[in-house]
């Protein structure tokens, strides 16, 4: 049974190759392939599934090791696989989530010419995020982690023809690969420190403690933060955030599916795995919880002024993995809930950005919100399953949302002190927003009178409900939305599913669960209530406002971009004028200089070579008789 | 005696060098194929060579001895270990590649060239090159491999300036004159390195009475041979020159942009991919053996401009208007790696080091073939003079995007094994070092994805709009390359089953020991 | 008088031919100090030959006339040759030799 | 005479022929060196040559003083003459000096190679003279002739080859082939109108003047001298007389003697 484990991978791989190598031909049925191999992957994640819940708990970790990859010295890097609770539940959401918006893409790219290179992707993408969370060693990870960076690359950037498209594409791979120089930081660390960096000797088995925590607290510190730094550039947290935002260019079904559901969240599983580093680090595990609430306040702020659907659902995101992130900073007592909110998050985030695409899909690819509005009337499936969504993620109660982001939030308060007050208070400041911002996306978009406009062709948008092979895939995302977090949370399902790997403790809160929940409503109440005052009430004007400083700030990421734009693009472009100049002109100049001066001495020299015979006679002379003066003095002396 | 398999692999591509010549005048074509079968029977006895190789045997195996300057005690000395037995491999499997890539790169109706046989001229010429470096990776003799080193120059010279890439942005005039100053250029830097060299060579020779690296290793080890400090540092300082103008190392670097901006690109992939890896090689086989105390006196500087060379290197890259160019100053930054883990002096730096040659040769083979093969269809060399080329041409632009990022080093292709090898072994001596080695990987991502932007994607430019895709001669120069990079970039054990145990020699050689990590792990 | 002073003599004379040749323009004249440079050599001989009184220095002076005349032969013809293209004697006229 | 040659030091007329003679081929080496025209330097050479025959024989070299007299002296200067004449004379004649600072380091090499012959000859530590008498005693030049055969002989066998090589080298050198038609009149006429000087033929000397002896250039009507009219020989010589200034005063004489006879002048106003 623990042989299928490559064949999750394999599944989607041979999918990539035969659609990226098969040409033409395949043009036709190009998505029937994709499709149908990342079915497979997922049927085989269940049977799996189904065989890991046969065993106890105990026994659930499945490894299979293929070979041996590098071997030098004594570092070694296997290719082989760890199959436990945290990666099943990965590879389900990952293959679950992943194969639905396959089927959804059949629709929505449908007239695409191009689309056999778009499931192709996909698949790389779906193989590249198995690797990720099934690897069992830290360098294998690291494949997984670039090659979905490589799968988003390609996927954002998949509209190349368009500029902004591509340099989007080029951003998210640059900033992530900042990211990935922390990743290989810190297995440069734990290589020199431990001798291993593979989970199994390292982090340790049930039963079988690792060796991570023996090391001092200062490396396992700088390793802590190394691996932040990698899950913030893979995760969109700050200060690695700006490339989410503009990851938008990508197809619809891509930032569903990469840009929300899954890779995103690459960087909580990261630190989820690295319990026990992190366990033995409190002050890396104090930044990761800063990161994490300074990232969801970020981004809720930022999806606040966003007028573009999809990048006010990306500042969502990046708000919602903050959540995920600070749980995860809080030890023990957030892991089980970071990944319980990744999975529920998983659902009604992949929802929602369906559910904007097939907006999209209806309204002529239009994305700004002020040209939406009154669009429940034409498009009932959509507005239902976003509704759905929009529910789950303000934590309405009773839907996936509320279970999920009330534990983080007394999980933060849990952790006590004066950390504990600022962190729940973050979290509980980072609902009312969110609130806010969802309520504006619903009221615009699906409320309030039509404000749509033709555009530059003079072609009227009709708004229509989507094809089934995009409703379909929604409905089912909403099913998972509205149960999902219910299922996990009756009788603690979920926690006892994950324990054993994360570990888990309960805090010891100065705040009653109850008083949470209560005070996470009211704010709901409030939030939500203020954007249904500000967009329900009164008409949405169909060009945005100056706004306020705050707004037109939130507008432009919080300037944040511009800061990069400043100091890094223009700096560098600075510097790699001036050092192309200094090449040429110091260093080649050196050597040219060298070769002029050489060449300069030459031409005196020639002067002397006038091609008078008479000239040369002298110097002949002058030889002889310094070779006779010569031998006189050898005779004399 | 057994049958002198490496000395037939070097002789045989120099025979098919002055058969290519003599090919009459009007059989231009029957001249190609002669040099191409020429290069594939090459390859055939670099292969026998490496089956017959045993990983495990004697250090330096095949070996053949003979006398031929007795006087001197000059040997005809051949002998591979691991690493230069990989490197004999990876110059006979490129070749068939570059004579293809070059198919039409000597056409006289191509070049407008009124050469004396220009076709026949340019594949004698390469098949010339193959010969001597594959007898320099084999000479274990200081002036043999002295000879041949300095001697490819020659065909390399007329290489870059006899058959240089015709577009140019000013026009046939300026590229006559820009590739004679390249030439010239690459003749002189290198000549002024291999003569320092020969001082030294000649030095080595007064002190050690022989020239036999073998003998001298052995005669050292053993402590009959007594080299004064200062004595042993300037030798060595002698071939390091050399060797750091070759690969070439910060500040010694700008040969290299000249030379593969001016010539086709097989022959840019001639210099960087094949030639420039002697330098590199001849530092880790004569500078670390022959001078294990110097080399470690001296490894601090050279790690510091090893770093100034992948920074710099990455960073020029990024600024380049010229898309060989930028290919060249990528170069020099994989240059600065190979020699980082070359001086790293651990296991995992030499490996990789060694790794990294092969790796860098067949991707940037790759990306340099592509890029050639795309400069061809538009004439220019300019980045600014494309855009949209994914558009019109998915494939080229596909293969090159895969030639950019093992250039980039991604993890699944070949070269990211070797690069992170040399990150690991240069971390685990020198932390500091390490990191801001590791920037490096951030600049490669900058100058490769900038490149493949501002060329393959946007709004498709008039100029390239009827360019063609690839044709089922390039597509053949470029699949197996690209099979290769991720065959080895999923499956390195055949190469470092090989390499590892000549690094440990190396090792021993130097007398240094990796550090040990500081928590064991439990087993 | 010791005959050592005929080896001065032959030096001096062998000098000034040798400047004459350095000095002079007119290839004819530069021949003439040459063979005068010749004559002094051949003085020196004769007088070596004196000196270890046997006759194989004049027999060398002897093959040194033969030498020059020939070489007169060719010289002049050279000269005859070169006036007959160039219309000058002079030996700067013929700077080929430079670049 | 024959007998002392033997000795160590020679004899009082030797010492003064050395001496007078001795001063003689110096001055005569000089003068090959500094005179102007080539025919004096030959001339000067070939007493200094004579000289040294004469102090052939004073060293018992009678055979080869006899051959330095009749082939140096008579044929190789002879030959030289010839060439002269051939040769013609030209500016290279000029003994002023065109390359920069040639002549200054000449005669330094000059003297610091003579200061080093002398020098080295000095010090060469020349203690006996064996002298001919032995050598020459069955006639000297039997004694040549018996080393020319024997000992000699390959070499001697040589130098004949290297005379006849010579001879039909110079040949060679000299003979000049016709290896194109002699250009006719017309075609020689279009050149000159092609290359635009000189289209009529060069005028002859003494056009326009009293004089027509070759060395007098004609004069050009506004009564300045051409040169061209002058043979090119005579120019580089600088033999030309220029009559420019004669005929001006010979007219004002002219002038002068046919007023008088003519008697427009007023001796008494002349006289007053």
């Amino acid at each position: 049974m623990e042989n299928l484990i490559a064949l999750l991978i394999a599944a989607p791989l041979l999918g990539a190759a035969v659609l990226l190598c098969g040409g033409r031909r395949l043009d036709a049925v190009g998505q029937w392939i994709g499709t149908v191999l990342a079915a497979a992957s997922f049927v085989v994640a269940v049977v799996l599934f189904a065989d890991m819940l046969g065993k106890s708990p105990e026994d659930r970790t499945f490894t299979q090791h293929l070979y041996s990859w590098i071997a030098v010295g004594n570092f070694r890097a296997d290719v082989g696989f760890q199959l436990d609770q945290l990666s099943m539940t990965f590879v389900l959401l990952i293959t679950g989530v992943g194969s639905l918006i396959h089927v959804y893409s059949i629709g929505y790219m449908e007239h695409d010419e191009r689309r056999r290179r778009f499931f192709g992707y996909l698949n790389l993408f779906l193989a590249a995020m198995l690797l990720l969370v099934l690897a069992d060693n830290y360098l294998l990870l690291y494949v997984g982690w670039e090659g979905v960076g490589l799968a988003s690359y390609l996927l954002i950037g998949f509209w190349q023809h368009k500029p902004s498209a591509a340099t989007a594409a080029k951003k998210a791979f640059l900033v992530n690969r900042v990211g990935d120089m922390g990743l290989s930081i810190a297995i440069m660390l734990m290589f020199t420190t431990f001798g291993t960096f593979a989970f199994g000797p390292l982090l340790g088995t049930e039963g079988h403690p690792g060796i991570a925590g023996d090391a001092t607290e200062g490396k396992l510190t700088a390793i802590g933060l190394m691996l932040l730094l990698a899950a913030c550039g893979k995760s969109a947290q700050v200060p690695l955030q700006s490339w989410l935002g503009d990851a938008m260019e990508g197809p619809t079904p891509v930032s569903a599916l990469i840009h929300a559901a899954t890779m995103v969240t690459a960087g909580v599983y990261l630190i989820v795995r690295s319990a026990a580093v992190f366990n033995a680090a409190p002050d890396a595990q104090l930044v990761v919880t800063v990161v994490g609430g300074v990232t969801l306040l970020f981004g809720a702020i930022v999806g606040c002024a966003k007028d573009d659907i999809k990048k006010a659902l990306a500042g969502s995101t990046m708000s919602q993995i903050g959540y995920m992130v600070l749980a995860a900073g809080l030890g023990p007592i957030g892991y089980v809930f970071a990944i319980m909110h990744l999975v529920t998050h998983g659902f009604f985030k992949a929802g929602l950005f369906l559910g904007a695409g097939s907006v999209m899909h209806g309204m002529n690819d239009e994305v700004d919100m002020r040209k939406f509005g009154g669009l429940r009337k034409y498009m009932p499936v959509t507005f239902v399953t976003f509704g759905l969504g929009y529910l789950a993620i303000i934590g309405f109660p009773g839907l996936s949302g509320f279970f999920s982001k009330d534990k983080i939030i007394e999980a933060a308060f849990a952790k006590g002190g004066t950390e504990g007050w600022i962190l729940g208070g973050v979290a509980l400041l980072g609902a009312a927003i969110t609130a806010y911002y969802m309520t504006r996306v619903m009221i615009m978009t699906f409320f309030g009178e039509k404000r749509w406009q033709p555009d530059a062709e003079g072609h009227e948008p009709h708004p229509h409900e989507s094809p089934s092979s995009m409703t379909i895939p929604m409905i089912v995302l909403a099913f998972g939305s509205v149960f999902a977090g219910g299922f996990f949370s009756i009788g603690d399902r979920f926690l006892h599913w994950l324990e054993p790997v994360t570990g888990h403790s309960e805090g010891d809160s100065p705040v009653s669960a109850l008083t949470v929940t209560l005070a996470t409503m009211v704010l709901l109440v409030v939030g939500a209530g203020i954007a249904y005052l500000q967009y329900g009430r009164s008409s949405v004007p169909v060009t945005a406002p100056r706004g306020s400083l705050l707004t037109r700030a939130a507008r432009r990421d919080l300037y944040q971009d511009d800061f990069n734009h400043v100091v890094l693009v223009r700096g560098g472009e600075h510097l790699t004028r001036s050092l192309v100049y200094v090449d040429h002109t110091l260093v080649d100049g050196v050597v040219n200089g060298t070769a002029a001066s050489v060449g300069g001495l030459s031409g005196r020299l020639r002067k002397l070579q006038n091609g008078y015979a008479r000239s040369y006679a002298v110097s002949m002379f002058g030889g002889a008789a310094i070779l006779v003066a010569a031998t006189l003095l050898m005779r004399a002396v | 005696m057994s049958f002198p398999l490496l000395t037939a692999t070097a002789v045989l591509p120099a025979l098919g060098a002055i058969a290519t010549a003599a090919v009459p005048a009007a059989r231009r074509v029957a001249a190609k194929w002669l040099a191409l079968l020429v290069s594939l029977g090459t390859l055939a006895l670099a292969a026998v060579t490496l089956a017959r190789f045993d990983p495990d045997g004697a250090r330096y195996q095949l070996t053949e001895s003979h006398a031929w300057i007795p006087d001197f005690g000059v040997r005809y000395q051949l002998g591979v270990d691991g690493i230069g037995v990989a490197l004999v491999a990876l110059t006979a499997l490129l070749m068939p590649f570059v004579i293809l890539a070059g198919w039409h790169d000597a056409d006289p109706h191509e070049t407008g060239s009124r050469r004396w046989r220009p076709t026949q001229g340019f594949f004698a010429l390469i098949l010339a090159v193959e010969a001597m470096v594959i007898i320099s990776f084999e000479a274990t003799d200081v002036f043999l491999f002295y000879i041949f080193f300095e001697a490819m120059l020659i065909p390399m010279y007329f290489l870059i300036g006899g058959f240089g890439d015709r577009a140019h942005e000013h026009g046939d005039e300026a590229a006559a004159t820009q590739r004679s100053y390249a030439a010239v250029k690459f003749l002189l830097y290198n000549l002024v390195g291999g003569l320092i060299m020969l001082a030294a060579v000649i030095g080595l020779y007064v002190v050690a009475g022989s020239f036999s690296l073998q003998e001298i290793v052995h005669a050292r080890a053993d402590g009959s041979l007594h080299m004064a400090t200062s004595t042993e540092r300037w030798l060595f300082l002698g071939f390091f020159f050399a060797f750091a103008v070759k690969a070439p190392l910060w500040p010694l670097h700008t040969w290299l942009p000249n030379a593969m901006g001016e010539a086709t690109a097989p022959v840019a992939v001639l210099i960087t991919a094949v030639v420039d890896k002697v330098g590199t090689f001849a530092m880790l086989r004569f500078c670390l053996q022959l001078f294990p105390e110097a080399s470690k006196w001296a490894t601090p500087a050279i790690l510091v401009l090893a770093l100034i060379s992948i920074v710099y290197g990455a960073l020029l890259a990024v600024g380049q208007r010229d898309i060989k160019r930028l290919v060249a100053y990528a170069s020099i930054s994989h240059f600065g790696f190979i020699i980082l883990g070359i001086f790293a002096m651990t296991t995992q730096g030499q490996s990789g080091a060694t790794l990294y040659m092969v790796n860098h040769g067949i991707s940037t083979a790759a990306l340099m073939l592509v890029a050639g093969f795309l400069i061809s269809r538009r004439g220019s060399r300019l980045i600014a003079d494309y855009g949209g080329v994914q558009k019109v041409a998915p494939v080229l632009a596909g293969t090159f995007l895969i030639g950019g990022l093992a250039t980039l080093s991604l993890p699944g292709l070949a070269p990211f094994v070797s690069e992170f090898l040399v990150l690991v072994g240069t971390f685990t001596r020198y932390p500091v070092v390490g990191i801001i080695a590791t920037f490096g990987i951030v600049l490669a991502a900058l100058y490769t994805l900038v490149l493949y932007q501002r060329t393959m994607t946007g709004p498709v430019k008039a100029e390239v709009a009827e360019m063609p895709d690839l044709r089922v001669r390039e597509l053949l120069v470029v699949a197996p390359l690209i099979a290769l990079l991720i065959f080895l970039g999923v499956y390195p054990k055949p190469i470092t089953d090989i390499v590892n145990p000549a690094v440990k020699q190396t090792m021993s050689d130097v007398q240094k020991k990796d550090p040990q990590p500081e928590v064991e792990a439990a087993k | 008088m010791n005959p050592v002073n005929y080896l001065y003599l032959a030096a001096l004379l062998f000098t000034i031919g040798a400047t004459g040749v350095l000095i002079r323009r007119n290839a004819i004249v530069v021949f003439m100090c040459i063979e005068l440079m010749l004559n002094a050599c051949n003085l020196a001989f004769v007088v070596f030959s004196r000196m270890h009184g046997n006759l194989d220095g004049q027999i060398i002076a002897f093959f040194t006339m033969v030498v020059a005349a020939a070489e007169v032969v060719v010289g002049l013809a050279i000269i005859v040759s070169l006036f007959r293209s160039r219309h000058s004697a002079s030996v700067d006229d013929a700077s080929l030799m430079k670049l | 005479m024959t007998a002392n040659l033997a000795a160590y030091s020679t004899s009082t007329g030797e010492a003064f022929q050395f001496w007078v003679l001795g001063t003689v081929a110096v001055i005569g080496a000089l003068c090959t060196v500094f005179m102007r025209k080539a025919v004096h330097s030959a001339l000067c050479l070939a007493g200094t040559m004579i000289v040294l025959a004469v102090f052939y024989l004073a060293n018992g070299a009678y055979f080869l003083g006899i051959v330095q007299i009749v082939v140096y002296t008579g044929a190789i200067m002879m030959l030289f003459l010839f060439v002269v004449m051939l040769v013609g004379v030209t500016a290279a004649d000029s003994l002023k000096e065109t390359i920069k600072g040639q002549r200054w380091l000449a005669l330094l090499c000059g003297l610091g190679f003579g200061i080093l012959l002398f020098a080295g000859i000095g010090h060469a530590s020349i203690q006996d003279f064996d002298g001919l008498a032995k050598a020459n005693a069955g006639g000297n030049v039997e004694g040549l002739a018996a080393l020319i055969f024997t000992k000699y002989v390959f070499a001697f066998e040589i130098t004949g080859a290297l005379l006849i090589t010579a001879t039909i080298g110079a040949m060679v050198l000299t003979h000049r082939e016709r290896t194109e038609r002699a250009r006719t009149q017309r075609e020689l006429s279009e050149q000159r109108v092609r290359e635009g000087k000189h289209v009529p033929p060069l005028p002859a000397p003494g056009v326009y003047a009293r004089h027509n002896a070759v060395d007098i250039a004609g004069l050009l009507p506004d009564g300045t001298p051409s040169e061209l009219t002058v043979s090119k020989t005579l120019r580089d010589r600088g033999q030309i007389r220029d009559v420019s200034a004669d005929a001006l005063r010979d007219l004002k004489a002219l002038e002068q003697r046919a007023e008088e006879r003519l008697e427009r002048t007023k001796p008494e106003e002349a006289s007053k």
